[in-house]
C-alpha cells in the first residue's frame, strides 16, 4: 500500500522549495522530507521502555547516543526521552501515524506524540561537515569525543536542534523545529560560504 | 609594495609593518599628543606602541590601529591619528567569523617556550592548539642571533613548525590573539585572516575570526612587554624602546637610528645595546641606572668600544625644530647628541590573561616585574612571562609547562630534551625596580603618553590625598587609552612607588579586564547580522501571507500578519473591513503561533487543577475548557483553553509569546515539586498548523468543506472537539471563539497547512485577517490579552474574572497570595471598559486616566489607572478601549479624562464587554 | 563561561541553561496554614551568600532537566551537580 | 600633517579628603563609602548637623558599583513612588555642582528609549504620560523625530529590530561617577566626616534588638546608629543578624571602546535588546549590557553576554560595525524581587537600610542620599522612602518596575 497519492501532492515540508543551494565535494546540506516523526517519553521514575523496545523492534539508545534498525532511527533526546525517526508511513493519511498508535499501544506509563511535521530533517554531510557545526555549536565534534551514534540536543547557533552523525562521510543528521528551519538553513549556507567555494565544481541541488 | 599614508605614497618590503615602513622611509613625527599637541613617533615595533595609531582607509577599514600591528600591502591607505578614531560612514560588507573549539592543552604564545611547551605535549598524543599572534612563530627569537640546537633561530623554528605539523592531533594558528580568559577554562582569540592580503583577499573568506576555547589546560607562554623609564622630556621621536629598536634592526631591517644612547636599568639594556652596535647604529653612550652591571655585557660592549656609565640617568633631551630628538642630557651633565635613545626599564611579564583568568601575581624583585603566582585555574605558566630571562631556562620551562599540562590532562609524557643554546650572554647583575627620573619640569615626564599623563598629574593626584593606585589612575586617566595602558600601568605603580616610598607589592597594579587587544563589535556579532540577527520563526502558510500582501508584526520571534491591505487601503480601513467581514460573514486567521502543548499521563487533570485557578479534572473527553495561570504571586500569567482529547490526552494551548515559558513551567513543577504525577509533556506547537474560521457564516463554509461532519448546534456543542477530514485532509477542529462569533479552529499536520489554508479561502468570498483584527474583535468581548492588558501586576480577580477562580480547590499556584494583605483589597487597578464621551475620539493606548476637569499644567496630577487597549469598534460604531482602573469595577459609569501627550479626551466608564454581553452570537 | 555538568548530558556551556536561584526552597505543603510572611519567605526571600551556593539550573537547550548545582559564588569553581529530590551532598 | 587638538577636560580639586583613623565611636556609621554612603553621610552633615560620622570601606572609596557603571541619570519611572526618588534626585543632579562647589560633568544630553515592538510602543506612551502627570519631562518620538536626535541610528523598518519610536526625557544625561563620588568625599570630609578605607565591616553589634557598632577587621566600633549602604554586601552583613533580605546579586558588565571623534550626542537605550550607550566626553563609547543569568560576586560576567549585546547594538547602530571593545568590566548588581529599591528601618532598633537598587543605583545617589539621611536622623522613613520598606514584600504591595511582559497573542 502507497501513501495516499491525493495528500502527497499538497503536503509541502518546512524547507520545500527553500533549500536550493548548498552542495559540493568538501560539503553538502539536503533536505530529508517526509520522515515519520515520533518522541516517546516514558515515566522516568520506572522503566517503562521494555514495552516500547519490544513494540519498535530495537533497543532504545543510552544518553547521548542513537541506536537503530535499518531505516528507523532513536535518538536520546533526556531521560526517558527518545526522538523516533522512520520511514515515511504508507497507508492512507489519518490524523497520527500508525507509528504513534502502535506505540501507545504497547503498554506502559509512555506517551508517543506525532512530530513529523514539526520538525525538519537535515543532513549535513562531507570533510568540512564538522567545521561548520563548530562554526556555532559549542559541543566538541572530537571523533575521539563524538563518535559513530552519538547524538546532541543543544544549540547549532540560535536554533535549538537534536544532531546525530550517522556515517563517516561524516554525515550529521539534524533535526530542528519547522519554524526555525528556514533560519538554521540559512545560516548553514553562511556558515558552509568558504567551504562551498573551495570546490570549483560546485553545483547546487 | 607601495603604501599610502596622509595621501603621500611610501615604498614597503614584504614581511614590513607599516611602522617599519614609515620608520625606513625615514617617517618621525607620526602623531601628536591629544592635548599637548606636542610631536610624537613610534616607541615600540609591537603591542606596547602608546604613540603611532592610524585608522585604515583602504580594505574593510579600521578606525584605530596601532602601526605596529598592520601588516603591509600593495595598496595600504591610512592615515595618522593624533589620540582619536573616526568610524567610517560606510557599511561593513566583510564577513565576521565565530568558531567552537576544543583541546586538552591550549598554548598561548608561539615564542620559544610556546613552541617547546606544544611539542612536548603534542608528542603525547594529547590534543594541542598552540596559538600565536605574530605571523610567524618564534617570538622574540625572530631577533636574536643566538644559535639554538646549532641551528640559526629562523632554522630552529622553522624545524619546531615542521615537527608540530607532523603531529596530527596540534593545530597551530597564526595571526591570532588570545584575548580573554574567563571562568572554566574558557578562552576567547581573535584570527586576522585577510587583513594582510590586501586587494588579493577573497570576498568569500572570513576577515576576522572569533575562536572560543574550551581547554582542558592552558599553557600561557605569553612573554613580556619591555617597559620605559620616566624622564624630562621622553615623549620626543627618536625616543624608542630598546629591544623595540633591536627588532627593527635585525627583524625588519630598517635601522631605527644613526647615533644612539642607551638607557636602561638592567642587562637586557646592555644586551640591545650590542645588537644595536652589531647592526651599525652608532652607540654613543650606555647609561645604567645600577651601580653594578652584567660583567659578559659589559666586556662585549668593551670589544666593540663602547663604557657603561654606571650610576648614570637621563635628566632630559633637545629637539630639533620639528620636535625630534636630537641630543640627550645625562645626570652627568653632558650633552650626547643622537637621533635615537633606546630605553629599557625592564620587562613586565604579560601577565594580563594570567591575571583575568583569576590568578594572582605578586612584584618579583628578581625580575623587576609582576609575575604570577597562584593559579585559579588549571594554568602552567613558562618562559619570560615567569621573568626567566636566559633562552635555555625559557625552552626548558616551556617543556616543562607542556608535559605537566599533558599530564594533567591523563596522558603519558616524555619530556622531551631541552635544546641546546650557544651565543648567548649571561644576565647576572640583578635588574634595579627604577621607573623615573624626578625632573622640575614634571609637565614634561610622561607616564602616559597617549593621555599625556605627567609626574605634575600623579604629583597632584599625591597630593590631593589619593592614595589607592586605582584612584589615582582615574584622576590622572593614566591607563585609560587605547593602547589599553600597556605601557603606562606598572610604570605608574612604579612611579607612585618612588614618589611615596611604598613598595611595589604594597601598591600593587589593577586588574587585568579584557580584552587583552581590542576586538571589534562586528566581530562579536559574527554571523547575527542581518537576516541572521535574530532567528524569525514563521508559520507553513507565510509564503501565503507574503504574496497576499500582508503586513507584519513581531510577536517574539514570530511573524505574524497584522492585517491584509488591499491596494491603497489604509491600516484602519483594512481592519475595518475585516472586522465587519468577521462580524457579519466570514473571515479566516492563521493561528499557528499558538503554542500548543500535548499532555499525556493519569494525572493530567490533577496537574491542571493545581496550574490553573478552576478546575480541569472534572472536564469531559472531547470537551474544551478555558484557564488562566497565575505565578505563585498570584500574578496572571498566561491564558488559553485546553481540550480532553481522551482519558489521559489533553492538549493544551498557550499565547504566541509563552509557549516555551509555559512548558518549562509545566515542567518545572513535574519535576521538582511533584514528580510521583504521571504526566508528561511534548511541544506540538510546530507540529499543528490552525486555521481560525470566524463568523456567522462560518458553519456552511465548514460544511462545504467537511462534508461528514455534523455542524450543527447540538451535533457540535461550543467548547468541544472533533476529528474530520476538512478539503480531504484529516483535521482536528475545535468549537472555541475569541471573538464572540460563531468560529472554529481547524487544526492539521503543518505539511498540510498551505492546503487547507486554500481550500478555506477558495471556498468562497473568505476575508484573511491578521492579529489587530483579533484584537479588535476580542477586545470588544472583553478577553485581555495577557502581556497587553496585564503587565504582571494583576490577578484575575482585577481581570473580572472571579469567576474562573475556584473557591472550591483546597490550593492551586497563586492562591494562597490573594489573601495579602494588598492583593485582597477591592479598590485594586480592575479592567474595565472607556468609549470616549463624544463617541468619536479614539483615546491612545497608554493613556493615563485622571479626574474628568483635572489641571494638566500643575503636576502632579492624580493617575487613576491607564488604557491598555483601544480600537474602533466597527460592531459598536464608535472607539472601544480597555484600561485598567482604580477600584474600577465599581465605577461604571463615571466620566474621567483620558490623558496623551497633554491632551486629554473625557470618557466614560464601561463594562469591558460592551458587545454581546449575552453570549448569543457564538452559536452563529 | 560557565561549563556546567548536567547529570545527564555532561558538561555544557552555561548558554544551553536557564537559572532557577536557590535550591532546596520547597512548596509549602498547605500554603493555607503559611502566614504572610514566611508565604512572603517562600515567595521573596532567597539566600544571597558570598561563597558555596546550592542552586537551580534547567538544561533548556538539551535534555531539559532541572537539577541542583554547588556552586562558589566568588570564584565559579562547581563542586557538584545533583538531580533534584535528592539533598545537597557533603562537598564544600 | 596637521592633527586636531583635544581640549583637556576640567581639572579635578587640587585636594579631596585625607584618609582618617576610626575613633572607638560615632554618632553614626555608615556602611559602604559608595555613592549612597558618601551623599548619605553628606547630607547627614550639611542637613542635620550630624557630623560625628564614619564612612567604612572594605576596599577603595567608591570603587565598587560606582566605579563600575555607565552613569545614565535619568527620572522617567513609571510608578509614582519610584517617579518621586528618582526625579528629587534629578533636581538635585542639577544643582549638585554649585551644591558641591566643583566638577562631576553632569551633561542633560537627554536619553532616548527605543522601542521595537507594538507592545513596546504601548508601554513608552503609557510612561510618558505617567512621567508627565507626574512633572517629569518625557516625549513620545516617532522614529523621525528619534532620528533627529541619534543620526546614526537605523530607522529602516525592514530590520530585525525596527525603531517604531522611543521615549526621551531631555534633561536626562551622563555624569563622571569618580567626579561624583569624589565630590561627595570631599564636600563630607570638609564638614568633618572619617572616610576610613580599607576597613571591612564583618559583623553588628546589638544589645537586644538595639544595634549599637559594627565589628570590623580592624576591631569593634561603637555606634549610635548604623546605616547599611553596602549593595549586596548588606545582606552578607545583616544574615549574622538573623535577618533576611531579598536580595540577589548579578553581575552586570559593562565595556567602554577606544576614543572616537563625535557621533553620538544623546544617551540611547534599548530594553529589548539590552543595549544602553552613550559617547563619554573623552571620546569613547561606553555601553552597558544585560544582567547576567546567576547569582555571583565575581566582578566579572560572561562573555556571550557582550557578543549578544554588540550583535544588537550594530543592528541599531551599524556605524559601530568597526569600533572596537578595549575593555570589559562586571558589576554586582544587588536585585529586589520587585527590581525597587529597599530604603528604610528594620526591625533592629538603630539599623537602617538602603539596598536592592539593581541597575538604577548611580543615577538615584543624590536623592537617596538625601532621603536616607533624613530617614536616619529623624529614624522614621522620609515620606519618598515610605512605600520602599522591606514590610511591602509581606503584604503584596510590590513596585514593579520590570516592566511589561513582552509577549502577546
Amino acid at each position: 500500500m502507497t501513501a495516499d497519492p491525493g495528500l502527497l501532492a499538497v503536503r509541502r515540508g518546512p524547507l520545500t522549495g527553500a533549500l536550493a543551494a548548498g552542495s559540493a565535494q568538501t560539503v553538502a546540506v539536503r533536505d530529508v522530507p517526509g520522515r515519520t516523526l515520533v518522541e516517546l517519553r516514558v515515566a522516568t521514575n520506572q522503566d517503562g521502555s521494555g514495552a516500547v523496545e519490544s513494540a519498535l523492534g530495537f533497543d532504545l539508545p543510552a544518553a547521548g547516543h542513537t541506536s537503530r534498525d535499518g531505516q528507523q532511527l532513536a535518538v536520546w533526546l533526556g531521560p526517558g526521552w527518545w526522538l523516533l525517526d522512520a520511514p515515511a508511513a504508507t497507508g492512507p493519511r489519518t490524523l497520527e501515524a500508525p507509528l504513534v498508535h502502535r506505540l501507545r499501544d504497547s503498554g506502559g506509563e509512555l506517551s508517543a506524540v506525532e512530530v513529523s511535521a514539526g520538525f525538519a530533517v537535515l543532513e549535513l554531510s562531507g570533510p568540512r561537515a564538522p567545521a561548520v557545526l563548530a562554526h556555532g555549536c559549542s559541543i566538541d565534534l572530537h571523533p575521539r569525543v563524538f563518535g559513530r551514534g552519538r547524538s546532541a540536543r543543544t544549540m547549532l547557533a540560535k536554533a535549538q536542534v537534536v544532531f546525530a552523525l550517522t556515517d563517516d562521510a561524516p554525515t550529521y543528521r539534524i533535526w530542528v523545529r519547522s519554524s526555525f528551519a528556514r533560519y538554521l538553513v540559512a545560516w548553514l549556507l553562511d556558515a558552509a560560504t568558504e567551504y562551498l567555494c573551495e570546490d570549483p565544481t560546485r553545483s547546487s541541488g | 609594495m607601495r603604501i599610502t599614508v596622509d595621501g603621500v605614497q611610501l615604498a614597503a618590503r614584504p614581511g614590513d609593518t607599516l611602522a617599519s615602513a614609515l620608520l625606513r622611509a625615514g617617517r618621525r613625527v607620526l602623531s601628536q599628543g591629544i592635548y599637548t599637541g606636542r610631536p610624537r613617533g613610534l616607541v615600540s615595533a609591537g603591542v606596547e606602541e602608546s604613540n603611532v595609531f592610524v585608522q585604515v582607509l583602504s580594505g574593510s577599514g579600521e578606525p584605530m590601529v596601532r602601526a605596529t600591528e598592520i601588516e603591509a600591502y600593495d595598496g595600504l591607505r591610512v592615515r595618522t591619528l593624533a589620540g582619536k578614531g573616526l568610524l567610517p560612514d560606510e557599511p561593513d560588507e566583510a564577513r565576521y567569523d565565530k568558531t567552537f573549539a576544543h583541546t586538552d592543552v591550549l598554548v598561548v604564545g608561539g615564542g620559544p617556550a610556546g613552541l617547546m611547551a606544544a611539542l612536548a605535549a603534542g608528542e603525547s598524543g594529547a590534543r594541542v592548539l598552540l596559538i600565536d599572534d605574530q605571523p610567524r612563530l618564534g617570538g622574540r627569537l625572530l631577533a636574536s642571533r643566538a644559535i639554538v640546537d646549532g641551528l640559526a633561530v629562523h632554522d630552529w623554528v622553522s624545524s619546531m613548525r615542521d615537527r608540530l605539523q607532523a603531529l596530527p592531533e596540534v593545530t597551530v594558528t597564526s595571526r591570532t590573539a588570545v584575548v580573554g580568559y574567563y571562568d572554566h577554562n574558557y578562552l576567547v582569540a581573535v584570527e586576522r585572516r585577510t587583513d594582510h592580503l590586501g586587494s588579493a583577499a577573497p570576498a568569500t573568506m572570513a576577515r576576522h575570526r572569533l575562536w572560543n576555547i574550551r581547554a582542558g589546560q592552558v599553557v600561557l607562554a605569553t612573554g613580556a612587554h619591555e617597559r620605559s623609564i620616566a624622564f624630562a622630556d621622553n615623549d620626543r621621536p627618536g625616543i624608542m624602546l630598546a629591544h623595540s629598536a633591536t627588532a627593527y634592526a635585525w627583524r625588519y631591517g630598517c635601522r631605527p637610528g644613526r647615533r644612539a644612547v642607551v638607557f636602561g636599568a638592567h642587562d637586557g639594556a646592555l644586551a640591545a645595546a650590542v645588537e644595536l652596535a652589531d647592526a651599525g647604529v652608532e652607540v654613543a653612550a650606555v647609561l645604567d641606572v645600577r651601580d653594578v652591571v652584567g660583567a659578559d655585557f659589559a666586556a662585549a660592549l668593551a670589544r666593540r668600544g663602547i663604557s657603561v656609565q654606571t650610576g648614570a640617568t637621563v635628566s632630559g633631551t633637545l629637539a630639533d625644530d620639528d620636535g625630534v630628538l636630537r641630543a640627550v642630557l645625562t645626570s652627568a651633565g653632558e650633552t650626547v647628541a643622537a637621533d635615537l635613545l633606546a630605553v629599557s626599564g625592564g620587562w613586565n611579564p604579560a601577565v594580563e590573561l594570567f591575571s583575568q583568568s583569576g590568578g594572582r601575581t605578586f612584584w618579583s624583585e628578581a625580575a623587576a616585574g609582576f609575575v604570577p603566582d597562584t593559579a585559579a585555574q588549571p594554568t602552567h605558566c613558562a618562559g619570560v612571562l615567569t621573568g626567566a630571562v636566559s633562552l635555555a631556562r625559557v625552552l626548558s620551562e616551556g617543556a616543562g609547562a607542556g608535559a605537566e599540562a599533558a599530564r594533567a590532562a591523563g596522558l603519558d609524557v616524555t619530556e622531551p630534551a631541552t635544546p641546546s643554546v650557544e651565543g648567548e650572554l649571561r644576565e647576572e647583575a640583578a635588574p634595579a625596580a627604577y621607573f623615573c627620573v624626578d625632573s622640575a619640569a614634571e609637565e614634561t615626564v610622561f607616564v602616559d603618553l597617549q593621555r599625556d599623563a605627567t609626574l605634575h598629574d600623579i604629583r597632584r593626584a599625591v597630593g590631593a590625598g589619593l592614595t589607592s593606585v586605582e584612584h589615582i589612575k582615574r584622576y590622572t586617566t593614566i591607563g585609560t587609552a587605547a593602547d589599553q595602558g600597556r605601557g603606562s600601568g606598572v610604570l605608574a605603580v612604579g612611579v607612585l612607588a618612588q614618589l611615596s616610598g611604598r613598595s611595589m607589592a604594597e601598591i600593587g597594579t589593577t586588574t587585568y579586564r579584557p580584552p587583552y587587544t581590542p576586538i571589534s563589535f562586528a566581530l562579536l556579532a559574527g554571523r547575527d547580522r542581518g537576516r541572521l540577527a535574530d532567528p524569525e520563526r514563521v508559520t507553513a502558510i507565510h509564503d501565503w501571507h507574503v504574496e497576499h500582501g500582508a503586513v507584519f508584526e513581531d510577536v517574539g520571534q514570530w511573524k505574524r500578519p497584522w492585517f491584509f491591505p488591499r491596494p491603497a487601503e489604509s491600516m484602519d480601513e483594512a481592519v475595518r473591513r475585516e472586522c465587519a467581514a468577521a462580524r457579519t460573514g466570514v473571515a479566516m486567521m492563521d493561528a499557528s503561533t499558538l503554542g500548543t502543548i500535548e499532555l499525556q499521563g493519569a494525572d493530567v487533570g490533577l496537574l491542571l487543577d493545581r496550574l490553573y485557578t478552576n478546575v480541569f479534572s472534572s472536564l469531559k473527553i472531547g470537551s474544551v475548557r478555558y484557564g488562566v495561570m497565575c505565578g505563585p504571586d498570584g500574578m496572571v500569567i498566561d491564558d488559553g483553553t485546553t481540550a480532553r482529547l481522551a482519558e489521559d490526552r489533553w492538549l493544551m494551548s498557550t499565547t504566541t509569546g509563552n509557549a516555551a515559558k509555559i512548558l518549562e513551567w509545566l515542567e518545572e513543577w513535574l519535576q521538582t515539586e511533584w514528580p510521583d504525577l504521571d504526566v508528561r509533556c511534548t511541544s506540538v506547537t510546530d507540529q499543528w498548523s490552525t486555521v481560525v474560521l470566524v463568523g456567522p457564516r462560518s458553519r456552511d463554509t465548514l460544511e462545504e468543506l467537511a462534508p461528514e461532519l455534523d455542524c450543527s448546534v447540538e451535533g457540535f456543542p461550543f467548547m468541544t472537539v472533533r476529528q474530520a477530514a476538512v478539503a480531504g485532509i484529516p483535521a482536528r477542529i475545535m468549537r472555541v471563539s475569541f471573538s464572540g462569533e460563531l468560529a472554529y479552529e481547524i487544526t492539521v499536520a503543518s505539511w498540510y497547512a498551505l492546503a487547507v489554508w486554500e481550500a478555506v479561502f477558495a471556498a468562497g468570498e473568505i476575508t484573511p485577517y491578521g492579529t489587530e483584527t483579533m484584537h479588535v474583535l476580542r477586545a470588544e468581548k472583553g478577553y485581555p490579552i495577557v502581556g497587553q492588558d496585564t503587565d504582571g501586576t494583576v490577578t484575575p480577580q482585577d481581570l473580572g474574572m472571579g469567576w474562573i477562580v475556584s473557591k472550591k480547590k483546597p490550593d492551586f499556584v497563586g492562591k494562597r497570595s490573594f489573601a495579602r494583605a494588598d492583593t485582597s483589597r477591592s479598590d485594586r487597578r480592575q479592567l474595565v471598559g472607556v468609549v470616549p464621551v463624544d463617541g468619536r475620539s479614539r483615546v491612545a493606548e497608554g493613556a493615563q486616566l485622571v479626574s474628568h476637569g483635572a489641571v494638566l499644567t500643575q503636576p502632579p496630577v492624580a493617575m487613576h489607572g491607564h488604557v491598555t487597549s483601544s480600537y474602533h469598534s466597527v460592531a459598536l460604531g464608535t472607539p472601544f478601549a480597555l484600561a485598567l482602573l482604580d477600584a474600577g469595577a465599581s465605577r461604571h459609569g463615571e466620566v474621567l479624562d483620558a490623558v496623551d501627550d497633554g491632551h486629554a479626551t473625557a470618557v466614560q466608564v464601561v463594562s469591558p464587554v460592551p458587545y454581546d454581553p449575552d453570549g448569543v452570537r457564538r452559536d452563529g | 563561561m560557565l561549563r556546567i555538568p548536567c547529570p545527564w548530558c555532561g558538561p555544557r556551556d552555561e548558554t544551553e541553561f536557564c537559572y532557577g536561584g536557590q535550591a532546596h526552597v520547597p512548596y509549602p505543603a498547605d500554603p493555607s496554614t503559611v502566614d504572610d510572611a514566611d508565604w512572603a519567605g517562600y515567595l521573596f526571600f532567597r539566600d544571597n551568600p558570598k561563597g558555596w551556593f546550592a542552586e537551580r539550573w534547567m538544561h533548556r537547550a538539551g535534555c531539559q532537566r532541572w537539577f541542583n548545582v554547588v556552586r562558589h559564588t566568588v570564584t565559579y569553581e562547581i563542586s557538584a551537580s545533583y538531580p533534584p529530590g535528592t539533598s545537597r551532598p557533603d562537598v564544600a | 600633517m596637521t592633527w586636531q587638538l583635544t581640549p583637556r577636560l576640567p581639572a579635578q580639586p587640587d585636594f579631596l579628603w585625607a584618609e582618617a583613623e576610626p575613633k572607638a565611636s560615632y554618632d553614626v556609621i555608615i556602611v559602604g563609602a559608595g555613592g549612597h554612603g558618601l551623599a548619605t553621610a553628606y547630607y547627614l552633615a550639611k542637613n542635620h548637623g550630624i557630623t560625628n560620622v564614619a564612612v567604612l570601606e572594605r576596599g577603595w572609596l567608591a570603587g565598587g558599583n560606582m566605579a563600575r557603571n555607565t552613569t545614565i541619570i535619568r527620572s522617567n519611572y513609571l510608578w509614582d513612588e519610584s517617579a518621586g526618588i528618582y526625579e528629587h534626585a534629578l533636581k538635585l543632579w542639577e544643582g549638585l555642582e554649585a551644591d558641591l562647589d566643583c566638577e562631576v560633568a553632569f551633561s542633560q544630553r537627554g536619553v532616548l528609549n527605543l522601542a521595537h515592538s507594538l507592545g513596546d510602543v504601548r508601554e513608552g506612551r503609557r510612561r510618558v504620560n505617567a512621567n508627565q502627570l507626574n512633572g517629569v519631562d518625557a516625549e513620545w518620538l516617532t522614529p523621525e523625530d528619534v532620528q533627529k536626535i541619534a543620526p546614526i541610528l537605523n530607522i529602516s523598518t525592514d530590520v530585525r529590530y525596527p525603531v517604531l519610536g522611543a521615549t526621551f526625557q531631555p534633561r536626562a544625561g551622563i555624569a563622571k561617577h569618580d567626579w561624583v563620588a569624589w565630590g561627595y568625599a570631599r564636600a563630607a570630609h570638609a564638614m568633618g566626616v572619617d572616610l576610613i578605607q580599607g576597613c571591612e565591616v564583618t559583623g553588628v553589634l546589638r544589645e537586644g534588638d538595639r544595634v549599637v557598632g559594627v565589628d570590623t577587621v580592624s576591631g569593634p566600633i561603637r555606634a549610635g546608629r548604623v546605616a547599611l549602604a553596602a549593595a549586596g554586601h548588606s545582606s552578607v552583613i545583616t544574615a549574622s543578624l538573623g535577618l533576611r533580605l531579598p536580595l540577589q546579586s548579578f553581575p552586570l558588565q559593562a565595556l567602554v571602546s577606544e576614543l572616537l571623534e563625535q557621533v553620538l550626542d544623546t544617551v540611547v537605550m534599548s530594553n529589548a535588546v539590552h543595549v544602553y550607550v552613550s559617547q563619554a566626553h573623552k571620546g569613547e563609547l561606553v555601553m552597558g549590557a544585560g544582567i547576567d543569568g546567576y547569582v555571583g560576586y565575581g566582578q566579572r560576567g560572561s562573555f556571550p553576554v557582550i557578543e549578544h549585546q554588540m550583535a544588537a547594538a550594530i543592528e541599531l547602530f551599524p556605524i559601530f560595525a568597526r569600533a572596537h571593545v578595549l575593555r570589559t568590566w562586571g558589576g554586582i548588581v544587588d536585585v529586589s524581587p520587585d527590581a525597587s529599591p529597599i530604603v528604610g528601618l528594620t526591625p533592629f532598633e538603630g539599623l537602617y537600610v538602603n539596598c536592592g537598587w539593581g541597575t538604577g543605583g548611580f543615577k538615584a545617589t543624590p536623592g537617596i542620599g538625601w532621603v536616607f539621611a533624613d530617614t536616619i536622623a529623624n529614624d522614621r522613613p522620609h515620606p519618598l522612602a515610605q512605600p520602599f520598606a522591606l514590610a511591602r514584600f509581606a503584604d503584596g504591595a510590590l513596585i514593579d518596575e520590570h516592566g511589561a511582559a513582552a509577549v502577546a497573542h
